[in-house]
């Protein structure tokens, strides 16, 4: 703080910065984790649903592609209005940190479900094969063989995702779920003050970039195929 | 009684693709494995002997056709019907197919943990296991730290871990050194003698036929042309294409060095033939007893006898120091006493200056 | 002759749609509408060029932009006002708000502060008066009833009153989104607004052609029947 | 258009909407393809620079690393303003739908080249040994094994990243882009005008759909894996 | 002559990791492969074979020692040099390593493309190897619809496309049937006597050394233990591993239904005796002199009788109606021919029927 104010920056300002940090933080990693947890099984069936897959079942496949791209292309801030009614719901609200995470949320799922469909796509057919040779079900096949294997795409896919989720979290300022992105669209930007802009700038730098060494770390950590692990 | 596995006039086609002709990887075939029996697949590189393999445990659908293992029609079960009858049948890949996220130790133990077994049962299953095929010490290792052989022992110990009715291996060994071949063949044959499994071996290696298989089917282009007890095959191999797949095996392929030393036209020095024997008569002292009664000294260029199960038989050329009516009398000699004769050629006397 | 003006979505774009036919129908003259769903980017695009007029923003936003980027930019005429109101859905008045409840503003510099400034108006609390017309929420000095003021966007204003106590919501929006602002704000600006939105070019065009052709179509009668036609007095015409 | 007056659509909006489908399609399209152009080779550089790798370069890694993540993480808007004098150049002004394209390639660079750096990693080593051992320069290397044989993954990727980009184009009305994103939150969200935003929404829905069901088959045709492909 | 491909003090470990020790995987190993030889390397699995042929073409970087090829020391190149040295030295895989986006014609093309040939000279090249390796009906096809053996030789053919000086061969037959492995054998010992390239063959058919291999290695737990001519290692094999590895070949191993024939003690019938020829006097009549002279019915129970290059080795299993003193005189002359005798056991008389 006080290396903060040595830059010139007022106490204000600073107190914003740490508040607005740490809601960008709470709503990623909200935000990341529940839309992993929906979003990973939502794309193992994705990816397993269709024509010939494991879980064959083409209608469903349709019907979730299509939510999934629906959601995808509505712009965001039309999808936090649409969904205002069940953001009040789950949250209490519909403004604030907290509300924000849920559009967030339901932004990150398909997101993270398309990345996960892609990295379970990559795995080995021989490999499933070998499990349903030893009569595995859909569900262990899924557990045991398809997630396992697709370790290392699905963390740098999740990577990307919670990267993504940091840029989009810039967006909830409409709703007031605060965060560098806002703090910094609002003071540096449309009040020019250029010196919070570069310090929210620079904030957010260092957050990707811990974001991208940890799951850089984490994706070669889970990776067994290398000869030279 | 029942065979253990039946496929009835299945067939697999794969379409035509641009620039490739369509493929019929099996057709029409029909085949009966008995329960306990050591069943072998051999054929040509591409003849169908995968496909074959696949189709019993299903993982390929035949285009037409029923298999049916351990009495019930694979090709009629629902899924979870399906799922049931395949935990009976362990398979082998060509391939491998390991985990690659998973140690040594935890990829023997998948299918264990398929079949809900707890950690400790699972434990006391898959360290003996390794300890068998000698990967004890490499339990906590990945695929990828593993040598070809080590990870075919790897997909040897999974394939076994459940303890199935019916093993099919698709070229288990193939990676393999003769010494761990012989100790991997030792635990198939015990454990199909222990545990009367049923096991199905496709293999290059014609060595392994003849260590462990009851009956042996050749497969050329798709379909079975010779199907038979593996006696019966090695002795008598009724098609050019098992001939040729047994040839070393056999001793019926000369060594270069010795083909290079025939010659067509007669001269002065020794006649050589090939004598084939065939079962109970393999033993028979025929050279001893040529040799005494001719007077003649046979030497032995190259050959083979060996045994299968209880039937012997083998491939001798040798090289007699006659000619004319007297190789024509040797001749008639050893055809009565049921051998096989066929006159390969002549070697001249100054090269066989050693006899 | 074609210029291009830049307008910010919502009554002003509606607005210059009309200037516009006027415009071509009366003076000869084609406008091109920008629409900037952004208050920085019509000034910077005004500046450097890309622009010939904008109608976006009222005179005390221009000034404060002129003085933090040095912009030579100067207001041309009057454009409209659109009083701001506060509503709530709880609350019939502001007596009734309690201490400590939540007010909404806009998280815009040109209407968050005027929402501060109204509030003071009507002695709810203080800010620093060394931040003239556009206070933040960092300027309060003095805020004795504890309000806890968040910011949000213009246009969510009105879909968040179920949410907070108390929201300001520019009448254009509080017209759209069905409400009536005569009736139902709790707290109004007055009609001789400091905040009237005006028509601004480059200090080098104010003696520009086709400049009088422009505010000559905006300050016509059809132009005004049309803002009190379409806003119902959500947007006061200037002229 | 007919069909959209019969739904009560004034012909002026069926117009807006017409050029504001087409503006999609157009900045789609263009940030698309230059976003492929440049983030490729990045993503490839990004995959091969790292320690151990094939083009081994550990700073180049270090900066370019960097320069995406920084890239990522700052906010749209800002972006866009910061390179302002940039797009000017690039494309003659700043504003419009030609100018929006600048920043949106910009911000489509980084994400597929994250994209490609996870396809190229799942790329099998045995066969990037094969290449060496064929004395392969790192060049071949990259352009006779890595790309085709991360194709399905790339082409996944590059359908997800064109997905996200109809969602970012919705974000270019600050600067005058136009779009069906912006349309719809101009007359949607600003105006209230709910029909239009249903309207908006279901164009950007059949795109989405249209782009996933052809990257979809594109990735099925290019990945020859499969036993029974 | 300068060596084509030598290995100084060459080692290779990898580190170890939690649960596993670590591996010597090669320990200061010294090889010189000489120009136009074909050079075996046999040994358990997992002894370091691979990891010996890879450190040749510095896929795998000795953790200490040199490795010169043709004269350049590798391990000191820069990359670009390095690439020029390994653009001499093909390499088949022991897992093929095809890649799956390219058909088999451009899986071999590849590295003639590499080499920036044109199309046109590119499809004189790939098209006669493809009908060479017989795949020209599948040049279309992708590898994941070839079989194994199919697989196996198009990483041949790509490897022969080139033209390479080197050829390392990583069980490059171990998918392919005895017919198909002949073929590629007369292929490779074809392309060494044209083109007089120098051939690394690891394999775990002791067929394939005995068939084209001039010299052969015995690599165990990472260290060179023998290593000489294929006659010698084959007639004389040193080690234990070595004497393993090659029970098949030599006939060493008695068949399983013989051996379970045998006894211990005495019995009235048959002694049964092991005879071990090497070289020239493999070719000896010793059989029929044996008989002739001691007036007896000596019959083959098994056996294996072979030529190597220009000399011949064999084994045979031979069961002498005799005991006691008569058995020594058959013993002692036998060993006055030059003949290696190991008394096996006893037969029974009641069991030998036939004879
Ligand atoms: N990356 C690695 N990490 C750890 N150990 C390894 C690694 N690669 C190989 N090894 C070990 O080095 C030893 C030699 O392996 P190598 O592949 O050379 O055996 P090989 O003689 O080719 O065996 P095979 O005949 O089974 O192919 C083996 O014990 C193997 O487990
Ligand atoms: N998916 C497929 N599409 C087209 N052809 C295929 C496919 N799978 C297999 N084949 C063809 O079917 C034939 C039989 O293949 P299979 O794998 O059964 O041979 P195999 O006898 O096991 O040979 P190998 O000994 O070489 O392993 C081959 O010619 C092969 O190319
Ligand atoms: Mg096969
Ligand atoms: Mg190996």
């Amino acid at each position: 703080m006080s290396l903060l104010s040595h830059l010139g920056i007022s106490p204000q300002i600073s107190g914003l910065l740490v508040e607005a940090t740490l809601q960008t933080l709470q709503m990623t990693a909200v935000a990341g984790l529940l839309g992993t947890l929906f979003g990973l099984p939502l794309g193992v069936l994705l990816a397993t649903s269709g024509r010939g897959e494991l879980l064959q079942c083409v209608s469903f496949n349709r019907v979730a592609g299509l939510i999934v791209n629906a959601t995808r292309s509505t712009p965001f801030i039309i999808l936090v209005v649409a969904i205002i009614p069940f953001t009040r719901l789950v949250a209490g609200t519909s403004i604030g940190t907290a509300a924000a995470i849920v559009p967030l949320t339901i932004a990150a799922v398909p997101f993270i479900a398309r990345i996960v469909e892609t990295a379970i796509r990559e795995v080995d057919q021989g490999l499933v094969e070998a499990a349903k040779a030893m009569g595995a079900t859909p569900l262990q096949i899924i557990r045991k063989v398809l997630v396992p294997e697709a370790m290392p795409g699905i963390v740098a896919g999740l990577t990307l995702a919670i990267v993504s989720l940091i840029g989009y979290s810039a967006m909830v300022g409409a709703v007031g779920g605060g965060g560098l992105g806002d703090l910094g669209i609002r003071y540096g930007y449309q009040r020019f003050m250029p010196e919070v802009m570069a310090l929210v700038v620079l904030v957010l730098i260092v957050l990707v970039q811990a974001v991208q060494t940890a799951g850089d770390r984490v994706a070669r950590r889970v990776n067994k195929r290398l000869r030279d692990a | 009684m029942e065979p253990m596995i039946r496929l009835d006039a299945v067939s697999k086609h794969y379409p035509a693709r641009k620039g490739s002709a369509a493929v019929t990887a099996l057709s029409e075939t029909s085949l009966d494995i008995a329960r306990g029996e050591i069943f072998g697949v051999i054929g040509r590189s591409g003849a169908g002997k995968s496909t074959l393999i696949r189709l019993i445990n299903l993982l390929e659908r035949p285009s037409s056709g029923r298999v049916v293992v351990g009495g019930i029609d694979l090709t009629g079960l629902d899924n979870s019907k399906l799922r049931a009858a395949r935990r009976q049948i362990g398979m082998i890949f060509q391939h491998f197919n390991l985990l690659s996220s998973r140690t040594v130790f935890d990829n023997v133990a998948l299918p264990l943990e398929l079949a809900g077994l707890s950690r400790k049962d699972i434990r006391s299953k898959v360290t003996p296991l390794l300890e068998l095929v000698g990967l004890a010490d490499k339990a906590g290792r990945y695929p990828a730290e593993l040598s070809g052989g080590q990870k075919q022992r790897v997909g040897i110990a999974r394939a076994l871990a459940t303890e199935p009715k019916v093993l099919l291996c698709d070229e288990a060994t193939s990676a393999l050194d003769p010494e761990t071949t012989r100790s991997i063949l030792g635990l198939l044959r015990d454990i199909n003698e222990k545990l009367s499994i049923t096991i199905v071996v496709i293999t290059h290696e014609m060595q392994v036929i003849k260590e462990i298989c009851d009956r042996v089917a050749v497969i050329d282009a798709g379909a079975v042309v010779e199907l038979a007890s593996v006696e019966q095959v090695f002795t008598r191999p009724k098609t050019e294409v098992t001939r040729s797949l047994l040839a070393v095996v056999s001793g019926d392929e000369l060594p270069a060095p010795l083909s290079a030393r025939l010659t067509r036209e007669p001269v002065s020095g020794s006649a050589v033939l090939r004598l084939r024997f065939t079962g109970d008569d393999a033993e028979a002292p025929v050279i001893a007893r040529l040799s005494r009664s001719h007077g003649i000294d046979a030497s032995i260029l190259h050959g083979q006898v060996d045994a299968i199960r209880n039937a012997s038989f083998g491939t001798l050329v040798i090289a007699v120091p006659v000619s004319g009516d007297a190789l024509a009398a040797v001749i008639r000699y050893l055809e009565n006493q049921n051998v096989v004769v066929e006159p390969l050629g002549y070697l001249a006397a100054d090269l066989r200056a050693a006899s | 002759e074609t210029i291009r003006g830049g307008v910010t979505p919502g009554p002003h774009a509606e607005i210059m749609e009309v200037v516009a036919e006027v415009a071509a129908e009366e003076q000869g003259l084609t406008i091109e509408i920008l629409e900037f769903s952004d208050y920085v980017i019509p000034n910077t695009a005004l500046a450097d060029g890309e622009l010939e007029f904008n109608s976006f923003q009222h005179e005390p936003y221009l000034d404060n932009q002129k003085a933090d980027r040095g912009f030579d930019i100067v207001s041309v005429g009057p454009t409209v006002v659109f009083p701001m109101g506060f509503y709530s859905n709880k609350y019939g008045s502001f007596d009734e708000v309690p201490d400590g409840a939540t007010i909404a503003i806009q998280n815009d510099p040109t209407n968050g502060g005027r929402a501060l400034l109204l509030l003071q108006s009507a002695g709810l609390l203080t800010v620093d008066e060394g931040a003239g017309l556009t206070p933040t929420i960092l300027d309060i000095v003095d805020n004795p009833h504890n309000f806890r003021i968040i910011e949000l966007e213009a246009a969510q204003l009105p879909r968040s009153l179920d949410d907070v106590d108390v929201a300001a919501v520019n009448t254009n929006y509080a017209v759209d989104a069905g409400m009536n602002p005569a009736e139902e704000a709790i707290l109004r600006e007055g009609a001789e607004s400091p905040y009237m939105n005006i028509i601004a070019v480059r200090g080098e065009d104010a003696d520009a052609e086709w400049l009088d052709k422009l505010v000559a179509a905006y300050h016509t009668d059809r132009v005004r029947d049309f803002i009190l036609e379409r806003f119902e007095g959500a947007a006061v015409p200037g002229f």
